[in-house]
Parts: structure tokens; sequence; C-alpha cells
């Protein structure tokens, strides 16, 4: 029995993942309307392209990343660009979008393309290729990929990291993925490892996945350090620090990327989706997204285009059900809830969950009553407390002292708090508000 | 610049809306320490009382032959022997409340409230505005001492000058004698004097939140 | 397709079992056998102090405190546990008035639930030892049937205990401070002594609490601090000098056990850090050494808990969290 | 009106300015002598006021501590006709202390209208329950008891402690026993001729009276019979 | 030495100045608003307290003994010029210790409790020791209720206070409670 690899702190909501679990990937139909935000990723949205009007084929660009942090964006599906306006975003705002109608009658097959020999390239090109791609975190923060292959020429990376862990509940996908395509994974590591020049990988998959680890374990390279370390079930096992630290022992410092410990860590999803780059040579265009919770008919793991809105992707799972109360993109921990069923899926949303009346939280809140059980919930050993209180005083500088930059607003405080005060909602707010406050000093 | 008070008001202010111990919270500690009867409050009252006029009308008196440099040191001597003065004539002529005094007779001398007056007001002002002032200051400090010390001895005690006041079962409540019960006591008062205050505010402009008011204040 | 009424609020989406309202109605459930227990030691009127102390309790609250708060539990809690650091005998108007000093001072001048500096119970308690200290240190002897209430008990508001002379019986604490008279540990452990409704039963009362501790709705740490604290302290003073009580006998006396299960653990006057908590705990675990061998009052455990709870904000300042990856970077440096 | 917030202690008038600095620049400069002057007789009329007040209540002051001596050890004494003050110095007792030396402490020796002695009246205080309880008692040597205890000064709390002065009945026990003493609850009481009964709910108080007296004794009780001896 | 210990404990926790005699109230009302700022007037605290505590030794040695009437009038004088010129030394000396002291200073020179400790040190006949450990437990116990007060009302900021108990309604019940608290110690000199 391997060691319990772990972090300290955390909480055990309630898995719920055998809702999906089961479900087979299949690939949903295309529907008559595809959506694509310029802004997909964290750094800059990409710069149109297109116009209205325009005919687009599956996988052309529509966008091109402006800068090195910034990444493209392609059209899903062949069709029309029915118009290029503000649509709503899952982030809650109003985004530039391109509005494909998609042509009902095309086969949808990409235009034959050069697909890039990887084990030619230099590092440099297997990067040029992510980026042309449109590669981006499939884990949730969808942060562009090349950027995190091109490390500072003065840090020395010696282990790249496989986030397996999938910690929020509910979702399936990377699950799936590592149940059903090991070998794409595999080769995406592989890619990855010459990309970065390392040559340690470790994977690491929670203990609740046993067919995961099982097929993954399988199908392990026989030429490589590439190792697996299931680890123990705890939210948020996944987040990349508490999996540096689970499996390394390092601990990133506060306001430090990974690779100040040289590491990268990359979820199982991007991974695979890097494979599939110079598999078939088609941008990212797809993503498997799970699709479950109590309040919808058929919970699936769907291989969905970007773009594809929540309305049609709840009709391929034969639609809601009558208690269905609130839609999450991403999972139910960190994810953000939805007011529009029009909004799109991105690259970066990993599933949708429907939660049913009695899966939502209670409303009514309570004073603090310094139970303290959020202190003992912080990954990031924060005093969510003591910040949630000098948040709401609005006494911003103090909680700036009190490491607020540091919150990974994961939920943790939240979920345990007895009283029900929204802790990591309040930070959030306060950074916002911080920042705006320094933007306009700054200006 | 605001007007300058009339007589009336020199005289009046002090007694109770400007209360040196309820309002201005000056001669905190003999209000507190030796309040745990009437008859005590009333004493160390006079006896301030005493030191604040004799004090007051030297100092008004001198006022422009006193330089700025040594102003305080001399207020301070003037006062240390009215007070001293004070404190050999109680313990002459009342011994035994004298020593349960203590030593907060000699502890007037340093009573802010005392020194305060001196020099906001007896070093600018003459003669007779000086004593009206020390008089209505004096009185509003008696006031003070004789409220506190009414409701921690009918409480504490259940004697009012000790006259016994709820016949002889009347089971005390001995915390308002002890240092804590002064502490309360003087709680109570201005939570009560707080109240009143919010209820005229409300009265007067209805429809208006109060409580914006006391938030700037507490702020 | 049926568009639902979506409902939009911020993640996380989910949220763990506890909330406020059950832990403290978990704690009003593990009261109920110690409240029994009191009532078979002490006859009825035990019941009594605590129901009119209960009461004094949540009249306040209801009246003075903001809507509904009765229902989140933590008013009853104050009042039963206030009721059971009385002595049985006790006059029920007292009782009743310290529950209203309890919440309105304790609690609702504070800002109400979660906002308190100190336990309100305690400085219930404390006040009613102030202000009455002959009626609450009058313990009753035993004897009596269990419908026997003491005319104590009955006194009238305002009144005193009367010039009838009550016989008072001492505390095992009482006994060994002022006469040197040990009590045996095993009727220490059972509860059959004197003393205050809840000073009785360590056995009920530990496993109740150990109830609460399991749940983690009372933080472990400190109970265990303040125990090996005053084992530890009794156990060398008691080698030095054998005058002095023993770990055993310090540890099931008096109000020790009711003290550092049911209110030393009150999380809204205790530390939110476990350092924090260790430090509290080992804070009245010498408070109350040093008040029961040398001190004037028999007792100590309200007393240590008060002074420790006006520590906590202090302490709570001292222990922050080391924040990760602080220390990595200071290493670094 | 209170708009006396927090703050206030801070904002009001201050001795010196907040600064500790010297006073602020002065539009013009005050010469010394006048400074000199204006303290010099400011002091000079404090000294004659005080002097003249002193002169006045000190006899009276005086004559009030006398007499509360005089009630005290007639008390503890049962009203002799006379007594003796005795010093305490290097560990015996003298009636005439050599000059210039503080004695360690006093007693007095009473006598009755005959010239009999009744007994020493010694002075004492140690901590009670709150602060320092101050007592005199009366002892007689030559039967070792206790002839009468009077607190002379006490801040116990009223009701509890306060009754070591105000309830009779303690009081009372002190005519009589035997020394050492030993304090007893009243319900176990043997009738011992040491005992003395405490007060409830002022075990402590009662605890401190008792001890200050065996105190005493244990310390002076042989320079006292030493004194006796060689006075007969 | 037992001695000098008990009366250092009876002036810092059992007859706290300020919780039990009411001393420096003023100051306590003022400056307990923030432990950084409640610390450092505790150090000054303990300051003029240990000065005054010297010149009580010295007035009570060596003059009062001729001039009893010039007891009040000499403690007030020498104690506040004492005080002047160390402040004025410490100033040369250690501009940094004045810095964090300095402002404190003149606040508390003529303060009740140094007063009080003077007049009672006299009073008691404590010898130059035990004069000194009388002043630093009072000066000791004048710090820990300050420093207590002001974690607490610090920690208040973030309480709903009532309207009507805000300001200083509050801050006197929670020294109440305080005193009330440290009854506890009550009779710890007893036995
Ligand atoms: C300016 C910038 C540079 C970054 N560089 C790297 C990098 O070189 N290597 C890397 O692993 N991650 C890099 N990141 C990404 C973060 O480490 C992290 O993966 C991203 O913020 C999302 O993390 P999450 O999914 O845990 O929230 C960078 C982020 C930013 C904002
Ligand atoms: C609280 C929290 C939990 C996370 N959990 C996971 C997870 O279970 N799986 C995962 O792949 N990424 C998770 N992430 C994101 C990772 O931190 C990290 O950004 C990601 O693994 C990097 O891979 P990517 O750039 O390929 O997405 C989590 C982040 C946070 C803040
Ligand atoms: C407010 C208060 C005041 C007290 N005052 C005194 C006192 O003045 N003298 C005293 O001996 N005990 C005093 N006590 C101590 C208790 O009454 C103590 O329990 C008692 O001395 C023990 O005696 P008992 O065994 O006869 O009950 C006081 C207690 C409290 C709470
Ligand atoms: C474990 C636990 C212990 C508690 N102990 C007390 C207590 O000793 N006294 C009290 O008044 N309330 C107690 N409460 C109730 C509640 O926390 C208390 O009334 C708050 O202090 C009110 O703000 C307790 C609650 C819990 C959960
Ligand atoms: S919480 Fe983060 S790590 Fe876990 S499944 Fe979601 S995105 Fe992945
Ligand atoms: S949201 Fe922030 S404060 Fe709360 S547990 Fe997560 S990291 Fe800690
Ligand atoms: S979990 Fe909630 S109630 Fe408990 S300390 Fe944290 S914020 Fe307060
Ligand atoms: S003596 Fe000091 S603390 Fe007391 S009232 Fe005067 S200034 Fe305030
Ligand atoms: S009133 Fe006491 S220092 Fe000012």
């Amino acid at each position: 029995m391997s060691p319990r690899l772990s972090f300290r702190h955390g909480v055990h909501p309630p898995e719920r993942k055998e809702l999906s679990a089961a479900a087979k990937i299949r690939r949903m139909p295309f529907p008559s309307e595809v959506v694509l935000p310029l802004s997909q990723h964290t750094g800059k949205p990409a710069r149109l392209i297109v116009a209205e009007g325009d005919r687009v084929e599956r996988g052309d660009k529509l966008g091109v990343a402006e800068g090195f942090i910034s990444s493209p964006v392609h059209a899903s599906a062949s069709g029309t660009v029915a118009g290029i306006d503000l649509w709503p975003h899952p982030d809650g705002t109003y985004k530039p979008a391109v509005r494909i109608t998609v042509h009902p009658y095309s086969a949808q097959a990409p235009r034959p393309r050069i697909v890039p020999h990887w084990e030619d390239l230099a590092p440099g090109g297997i990067v040029q290729a992510v980026q042309d791609a449109g590669v981006v975190g499939l884990g949730g923060a969808a942060f562009p990929t090349h950027v995190k292959l091109s490390p500072p020429k003065d840090v020395q990376i010696d282990t790249l990291l496989i986030n397996g862990a999938e910690c929020e509940p509910y979702l399936t996908t990377d699950h799936h993925i590592m149940l059903e395509y090991p070998e794409r994974v595999h080769l995406g590591i592989r890619i990855m490892m010459r990309a970065l020049s390392v040559d340690r990988v470790m994977i690491g998959i929670e203990r609740n996945k046993p067919d995961a680890i099982e097929a993954i374990r399988a199908t392990l390279p026989t030429d490589l350090d590439v190792t697996v370390h299931p680890l123990t079930v705890k939210y948020p096992q996944g987040a990349e620090k508490m999996l540096i630290k689970a499996l390394l022992g390092r601990e990133v410092p506060s306001g430090k990327l990974p690779l100040h410990v040289g590491v990268v860590v990359q979820n199982v999803g991007s991974v695979a989706a890097i494979a599939e780059v110079f598999e078939t040579g088609l941008p990212l265009i797809e993503r498997i997204v799970t699709v479950s919770g109590r309040g919808i008919r058929q919970p699936s793991n769907l291989i969905v285009p970007v773009g594809t809105k929540v309305r049609d992707l709840i009709a391929a799972c034969d639609g809601l059900t009558e208690d269905a109360h609130e839609i999450v993109f991403g999972g139910p921990m960190m994810g953000a809830p939805q007011a529009s069923l029009d909004v799109p899926i991105l690259k970066g949303t990993t599933g949708v969950i429907v939660l049913s009346r009695d899966e939502t939280k209670p409303k009514e809140s309570y004073a603090c009553i310094r139970c303290g059980h959020c202190l003992d919930a912080c990954p990031v050993f924060l005093n969510p407390q003591l910040l949630g209180q000098l948040a709401l005083a609005g006494r911003y500088e103090e909680t700036e002292a009190h490491h607020i930059w540091d919150c990974m607003l994961c939920g943790c405080c939240s979920y345990v708090c007895p009283s029900n005060i929204p802790l990591s909602q309040l930070f959030q707010v306060t950074r916002t508000a911080i920042g705006r406050l320094k933007a306009l000093a700054a200006a | 610049m605001p007007r300058k008070a009339t007589s009336g008001q020199v005289f009046t202010r002090g007694m109770w809306r400007e209360n040196p111990v309820l309002i201005q919270m000056l001669g905190l500690c003999p209000a507190l320490a030796v309040t745990n009867t009437v008859v005590n409050g009333l004493a160390m009252g006079l006896a301030t009382f005493f030191v604040l006029f004799c004090s007051s009308l030297l100092v008004s008196t001198f006022r422009k032959l006193i330089p700025q440099e040594v102003r305080i040191s001399t207020y301070i001597l003037i006062i240390a022997t009215f007070v001293t003065i004070a404190d050999m004539t109680l313990e002459a002529m009342v011994p035994e409340i004298h020593k349960a005094l203590g030593a907060f007779i000699a502890l007037i001398v340093v009573n802010c409230m005392i020194l305060g007056r001196q020099e906001a007001f007896a070093s600018k002002n003459t003669v007779g505005r000086s004593l009206l002032d020390a008089v209505g200051t004096g009185i509003g400090f008696i006031i003070a001492l004789l409220l506190m010390g009414a409701i921690r001895e009918v409480l504490g005690y259940g004697t009012f000058v000790g006259i016994p006041i709820y016949g002889a079962n009347y089971e005390p409540w001995i915390i308002f004698i002890l240092p804590p019960g002064g502490f309360f006591t003087i709680g109570f008062i201005l939570l009560a004097l707080n109240w009143w205050e919010r209820r005229k505010l409300e009265r007067a402009r209805p429809g208006e939140v109060p409580g914006r008011i006391a938030v700037e204040r507490a702020a | 397709m049926r568009l639902p009424q979506l409902l939009v609020t911020a993640s996380p989406h989910l949220k763990g079992p506890d909330t406020t309202p059950k832990i403290m109605w978990n704690v009003v459930g593990t009261l109920v056998p110690v409240i029994a227990a009191a009532g078979y030691f002490f006859g009825f009127g035990a019941l009594l102090v605590v129901f009119a102390a209960t009461l004094g309790s949540l009249l306040t609250e209801w009246v003075f405190g903001p809507k509904g708060s009765l229902r989140d539990g933590s008013g009853v809690i104050t009042g039963l546990l206030l009721g059971l650091t009385l002595p049985p005998g006790f006059p029920l108007w007292m009782a009743f008035i310290g529950g209203v000093v309890a919440i309105g001072f304790g609690k609702l001048i504070f800002g109400g639930l979660g906002q308190n500096i100190f336990n309100p119970a305690l400085l219930g308690r404390a006040f009613l030892q102030a202000a009455f200290p002959v009626a609450i240190t009058t313990w009753p002897v035993g004897g009596g049937g269990f419908w026997d209430v003491r005319a104590e008990n009955l006194s009238l508001p305002f009144m005193g205990l009367g010039q009838t002379d009550t016989v008072t019986g001492a505390t095992p604490l009482g006994l060994m401070k002022f006469e040197g008279v040990a009590t045996a540990v095993r009727d220490l452990f059972l509860g059959t002594i004197g003393g205050s409704a809840g000073e009785t039963s360590a056995l009920v009362i530990t496993l109740c609490g150990g109830y609460l501790a399991l749940r983690n709705f009372l933080n472990w740490r400190i109970p265990i601090s303040i125990f090996i604290t005053v084992a530890v302290l009794s156990e060398l003073l008691h080698l030095l000098n054998p005058a002095y009580p023993g770990p055993l006998f310090m540890l099931f006396s008096g109000g020790l056990m009711i003290g550092a299960w049911f209110m030393a653990t009150d999380m809204v006057t205790s530390p939110v850090t476990h350092k924090g908590c260790w430090i509290f705990g080992a804070g009245i675990g010498a408070l109350v050494v040093i008040i029961r061998l040398w001190g004037g009052l028999p007792e100590g455990v309200m007393y240590s808990i008060l002074i420790m709870n006006a520590f906590v904000p202090y302490i709570n300042r001292a222990t922050q969290p080391t924040v990760f990856g602080t220390r990595v970077t200071e290493a670094a440096s | 009106m209170s708009g006396a917030g927090a703050g206030n202690g801070e904002k009001r008038v201050l001795p010196q300015a907040p600064e500790g600095a010297p006073p602020a620049p002065e539009p013009k400069e005050v010469p010394a002598w006048r400074l000199l002057l204006t303290l010099g007789a400011a002091g000079a009329l404090a000294g004659l006021l005080i002097v003249f007040v002193y002169q006045v209540t000190q006899p009276r002051i005086q004559a009030y501590k006398a007499m509360m001596l005089r009630l005290a050890v007639s008390e503890v004494l049962r009203a002799p006709a006379r007594w003796d003050t005795l010093y305490v110095y290097e560990g015996a007792l003298t009636a005439t202390p050599p000059e210039g030396v503080v004695a360690e402490d006093t007693v007095f020796l009473g006598y009755r209208e005959d010239g009999i002695r009744v007994g020493f009246a010694i002075t004492g205080a140690e901590p009670g329950f709150q602060d320092f309880i101050e007592l005199i008692f009366g002892y007689d040597a030559e039967t070792s008891t206790v002839i009468g205890m009077k607190v002379l000064s006490s801040k116990e709390t009223p009701g509890l402690g306060d009754k070591i002065e105000k309830d009779s009945a303690f009081v009372a026990e002190f005519e009589g026993p035997e020394v050492p003493l030993q304090g007893v609850k009243a319900a176990r009481a043997t009738g011992a001729a040491n005992e003395v009964d405490m007060i409830t709910g002022a075990t402590i108080s009662s605890r401190t009276v008792i001890g200050i007296i065996n105190h005493q004794l244990e310390r002076l009780g042989p320079m006292l019979e030493a004194y006796l001896e060689e006075a007969s | 030495m037992g001695d000098l210990f008990w009366i250092f404990i009876s002036a810092m926790v059992v007859n706290n100045f300020t919780l039990f005699y009411f001393l420096g109230l003023c100051p306590f009302m003022g400056v307990s608003g923030r432990v950084y700022t409640a610390l450092r007037m505790g150090a000054a605290n303990i300051f003029v307290l240990t000065v005054a505590s010297i010149c009580a030794w010295f007035l009570n040695a060596f003059v009062l003994p001729y001039a009893p009437y010039l007891k009040l009038i000499s403690f007030i004088l020498v104690i506040a010029s004492a005080v002047q010129i160390t402040e004025m030394t410490i100033k040369k000396l250690s501009p940094a210790l004045f810095r964090a002291l300095g402002i404190y200073l003149p606040l508390i020179t003529t303060n009740c409790a140094i007063l009080f400790m003077a007049w009672t040190q006299a009073n008691r006949g404590y010898n130059f020791f035990q004069g000194l450990a009388f002043a630093w437990g009072a000066g000791a116990g004048l710090t820990l209720a300050l420093v207590l007060m002001a974690s607490i009302r610090e920690n208040l900021l973030f309480s709903k206070v009532p309207e009507i108990a805000k300001g200083n309604a509050i801050v006197f019940i929670i020294a109440g409670i305080l005193s009330l608290a440290f009854m506890g110690f009550a009779g710890l000199l007893s036995t």
C-alpha cells in the first residue's frame, strides 16, 4: 500500500459522483447555433478576424492570440457567422462573442490539414503548435497551456505533475478521460515531457477512482519515469498547491507559482487535448463535459463542441426535472451559477451541474459563532473568520495584511461554516473591490 | 467661533448638560471609588467643591500675574494647598468619613476636572464668572456623586442615607457596593442617558433614522 | 423547454451538515442527562432552579433580542448552564435575575449571539455570587425526598433567606480547603456529594461532553488541556506537600468537569485557533489550581474561565495560523 | 450630548502640551526672576496656609487618635485604669527605647485600679479577603488566654467579612479562649477551650483574625513572658 | 523575597489599581482602543511609577518626618519634576524610547494612579525594595487591564453593539465584568 498522500485541512463534501460515473463518454449532436466568446481563457481576449456573414469551417480561426498570454479561438462547427455581439458569459457578464449558425446539412468534417509531427519538433515548435491550437488548461482556470510549457530560462523544472484528482463533487470528466483514453493521456505526457525537457512525471489520482487508476497503470509507458499515485479523497486535493504538497511535499511560497518549486501542473484533460492536437491536427474545439446533478434527467459525460449553449446541452440529456433549481458551471464547490440558459460551454467548463431544490444550500445565515471550523478547513491556513469580519467591516488594508491574496477561493470555509456565512464569496468581492481601489489610486 | 456664554449658562451648564462626570468623563475615579454610600459621595463632592471653588477664586484673581511658563505648576501648587487643607479639616471634623474616603481625598489634587477648569476657564475669565463656573461645575460633580451613591446605597445596602427603606428582610445586592458595581452603575446611567437622548432625537425628527448619527459618533 | 426559476447564489453550492442551531440544540440535548442527574441527586428543587434561570434567559432574549433568536437555541443553553451552576436550594427569584443578567449583560449588550466576549452563563453566575454571596454558598445537606422543595427556593422576590438559620452542608472543596477533609474520589465520580446542581456526576458530564467532542461540536483540546494542566500541577504540588489534594480529587471535585466540558468550550468565548485553545485551556487549568489552593474562594473554575475569556481576543491575535507558503518564503530569503 | 466618544480622555485639557515639549513659543520673553517670583510667592502662600491649618487641626486630630487608641485598648483590656506603652526592640520589650530608633512594634500593658496587671494589648495586621485587616487584641499572659479583640480597620465585604467587627457573637468569641486559637465551623465545634466559631460565609476573614492573633503571640509571646518575669 | 512577591501580586491582580481602585480611569477610557497604544501606555506607566516610587521613598525617609504637612505638595511636585528630568534624559540618551513613551508621559505624570501608589507606599511604610515591588505590581496591573480592554475593544469593532451602549457605556460594563472576573483572585493573600 502506498503512503497516504494528502495535505492538511480541507473538507469532505459528499461526492455524488455515482450519478454520472457509469455513463460512458458519448458525443452530443451538433446544436443549431454555437456561441464562441473571444475571452475563454486567462489573459488577453483573442483578436477577432472574422466578420458577420463569413462562412467558417470547423477548426477555422475566429480570433488570434493577442500577445503571449493569450489564446486563439476556433470555430467549433461549420456554418455562417450570424453575428458578433455581447452575449451572456458564464462569469455573469456580457462579453463579445462570435455567434455561428451551424450549417444543418454539413458533415462537420474539418478541412484537411497538416498534422505536425511532434517527435521532429524542437520544444519551441511544440509550444508554438500548442498555442496555435488554442489549448488552455481544461482543469477549470483555462490558463493558456503554452505559457506553462515555456518556463523562464532561470528556473529548473524537475517534475511534471498530472492532475487527475478531480476532487470536486459530481464531476467525472477527468475520470472518464483516464478510463476511456489512457493512451491519449500518455501520448500527451510524452509530448509535454519533450516540450519541458523534464524526465519525471507523477500522475495523482484520488482513490475514489480505482478503475481510472487501474486503466492508467495498465498502460504506463515502460521507457519513461511516469508513476501513478493514488491520493486521499479530500477537497481540494486537485488544487495545484495542495497536489504539489501531497505528491512532493513542497510548499509553493505565498504569492509564487509552482514553477518556483520546479513543478508544472497540468490537468489530465489538458494533456489529452495536447495529444489530440498532434493526433488529428485539430485545434481545441470540443471538450468533455460532465452534466450531472439531481436536476437533470440523464446525467452524462458528453463530448461537446465548445460554444454549445447550456439549453442544447440539457436537451441532449433529456432535459431538467421538475425540481431543478440551480445550474452551475464547473463543480459545485467553485463553480459559477448561471442565470441564463443561453450561456455557452467554454474550453474551461468542466461540468454543468443542475442542483435540485433539496441539494441547494440553506439560505438563512447567523452571526459568526467563532467556532473556528473555517480555520480548520482552510487548506492555505488563512483565518477566514477574521478575514470575513475585516471584509464586512470594509477594512481592506488589513485583509491584505492577513493574506487575502493567498486565498484560492476554494470555498472550504463557506462549506463548513455552521452559521452559513458566505466567506469565500466575501473574499472574492473584497478582492475585486481592492483591485478597483488600486486601479483608481493608480489613475 | 461660538458665542460667549451668558452668566446663566456658565452657571448651569456644568450641572447637567456638560456634567463633568457623566458627560465629560472627568474625575471618574472618585466618582466610582467613594460612592458606595450617599454620605461618602456627598463628603467627597463637598471637598472637591471646596477645592474647586477656592482654586478658581485664586487663579482668576491672579490670572494676569501668573506667567504662561509656570502656570500649570502654580495651579497644581494652589490646588494641592487646598486639598491638604480639606484633608486636614475633614480629619479633624469628621474622622469617620475621612477614614472611609481614605487616599481619595488626596487624589482630588489630580482630579482632571479641577485642573481643567483652571486651565480652560478660570485663567481666562473674571473672578465673578469663574466662581459661577466653579459653583456650577462643582454642583454638577456633587449631583453625579449623589446619583451614583444613591443607586449604589439603595441597592447595595437597602438603605438611603443610612435609613433602611425596605424593611428588615430585604436581601441587599452586595455587588453594587463592590468595585464591579461601581462600573456597572455608571454603565447603567450612561445607557439610560443614551436611551433618553435617542428618544428625544427620534421625537424631534420623526422618520429619520437615528442610527446613523450614533454610528458616526462611534466611528 | 420549461424555463425554470433559476437560483443564483455564490459558490460553494454545497453546504456542510452542521448549522449553528443544530449545534446548539445538540448541546441542549446533551444537557438533559446532566439535568436529570441533578434532579436525581438533589430533588425537584434543583430542577426548579434550572427552570427559573432558563425562564429569565429566554424572556430577556425574547424581549430585547433580535427577532427569532430564540430558535437558535443558544439562549436555552445559557439558561440551563446557569441553572446548573447554582446551588439546588437557591431562591428562584435570584436564579431568574441571574438569567436576565446573563443574557442582557452577557450577550445582548455585545450585539447578541456570537459577539460576546464573556461566557454569558458564567457572567450571570459571577454577578449572582457578588450580589448574593451568602445565598450562593449555602449548600443544602442531603436527605429529603425528591419532591421536598426547600423553603429558601421559594423566598419572595427581593427578600433574603429569612432567619431560618439554614443548616448548610459543605462541598467537597469547602471541606478540603477550610477543614482539610478529603472526599472519596468514587463519590465525586458518581456524584453522591454536595455542591451546585451541575457539579455532581463527573461520569454523566464526561459522557455527554465526549459525545459533543466526537461530533466536533466542541473543541476537545480545551477540556483536555484543562485536565492535563490541573492534573500535572496538582500532582507536582501534592508530591511537594501532601497536604495539597491530589490530582484525582482536583479533577473530579467542584465545577471543573461541567466547566471544562460545557463552559470553557463555548465557541463564542474561546479562541478560534488550535494553538489558542491549548493556551486557553492551560491558562484555565493553572488559574483553577492557583485559586483553589491559595485563593480566598474554595472554587475557581468560574473565575478562571471568565478571566481567560478576557484574554481570548489577545490569544487570537497572537496565534494566527501560519499561512501556507509563508514559512518557505522566510526560510528561502 | 454624549458626543463623549471613547476618545474623550485624550481630548481633555492636559497639564502639559501633549508632545511633552516646553510650552509653545511665547510672544514675549518673561524674565526668569518673574517666574521664580511667581512660584516663590505661590509657594510661600501655600506654606503659610497649610501651616496655619495644620496648627489649628493637629490638636484635634491627635486627640481623636488618642481617643480611638484609648477606646480600643480599654475595650480589649476590659477598661483598665491605666496602661504602659512598651516597645519591641531587638527581641525584647522595653519601656524606653534608645533615642532616634524606630521600634518594631508597640504593645500596651494594662493595670487595674489596684495595680494588678490585666494583660497586654497587641496590634497586628494581615491580608484578609480583600485587603489588610488591622486589629488589636488583649492577652493575659498568665493564663494564656485572649481576653478581647477589636478590629481597627478592614475593607472586608459588607454583610459578609465585616461581620468580624459587626457581629457581636463573633467578637464575644474572643473573650477567654486559650491560645493558640483554633477556628472551627459552628456545626463541628467540640467545645475545646481554644476553639473559636468561624462566621459562615466569611471563613477567610475569620481565619485571618485568628491567624493574626496566633502569629503575633508566636512572635511576641516569649518576649511578653520574659518581660513579666523581669518585672516581678 | 516572598514578601516582595506578594506585594507585587497583590498590587497587580488582587487589588488591581484600575479594576478595584478605579485609578487611572481617564487614560484607561482614552487609550484602550488599540492594543499597540495600550502596550506603550502601560510601559510609560511602569516607567513613571518607578520614578515615583523612588521619589516617594526618598521623601518619606528624609523629608516627611520633619514636615508631615508637606506630604501632598511635595509628592506631586517632586514626582512631576523627577519625571520631567528623566524624560529629558531619555530624550537625549534614547530618542527611540522617547518616541515610544514620550507622548504619554505628560498624560500620566499627574495621574491618580501614580499619586495613589506613592501615597500608599508611604502610608504602609514600605522600604525601598518593597516600594519598587509595589510600583511594578501596580504598573503590571495597569498594563494588564489596559491591554485586555484594548484587545476586547478591537474585537468589539466587529460586534453589533446596540446603539445605546456604544461609546463609554459598553466600556464601563466590560470594565465591570473584568472587575467581577478578577474578584476570583480575592483572598489570594490570606492563606
Ligand atoms: C503571469 C502568470 C504566469 C504564469 N506562469 C506559469 C508558469 O510558468 N508555469 C505554471 O505552471 N503556471 C503558470 N501560471 C499559472 C498558474 O500557476 C496557475 O496554473 C493558474 O493561475 C491557474 O491555476 P488553478 O487552476 O489552480 O487556479 C502563470 C500565471 C500567471 C498569471
Ligand atoms: C480549490 C481548487 C481545486 C482544484 N481542483 C482541481 C482538480 O481536482 N483537478 C484539476 O485538474 N485541477 C484542479 N484545480 C486547478 C489546479 O489548481 C490547476 O490549475 C490545474 O490542475 C492546472 O492544470 P490545467 O492548467 O491543465 O488546468 C483546482 C484549483 C483550485 C483552486
Ligand atoms: C462577593 C464576595 C465577597 C466575599 N467576601 C468575603 C469576605 O469579606 N470575607 C470572607 O471571609 N469571605 C468572603 N467571601 C468568600 C466566600 O464567602 C467564601 O466562600 C467563604 O469565605 C467560605 O466560607 P464558608 O465555608 O463558611 O461558606 C466572599 C465571596 C464573594 C463572592
Ligand atoms: C459547546 C458549547 C458550549 C456552550 N457553553 C455555553 C456556556 O457555557 N454558557 C453560555 O452562556 N452559553 C454557552 N453556549 C451557547 C452559546 O455559544 C452562547 O450562548 C454564546 O456565548 C452566545 O453568544 C455553548 C454553546 C456550545 C456549542
Ligand atoms: S475542483 Fe478543481 S481540481 Fe477538483 S475537479 Fe474541479 S477543477 Fe478539478
Ligand atoms: S476560500 Fe480562501 S479562505 Fe476559504 S478555505 Fe479556501 S483558501 Fe481558505
Ligand atoms: S466557520 Fe463560520 S461561524 Fe465558525 S468561525 Fe468560521 S465564520 Fe465563524
Ligand atoms: S484621578 Fe486620574 S483617573 Fe481619576 S478621575 Fe482624575 S484624572 Fe481620572
Ligand atoms: S484624569 Fe486621571 S490622568 Fe487624567
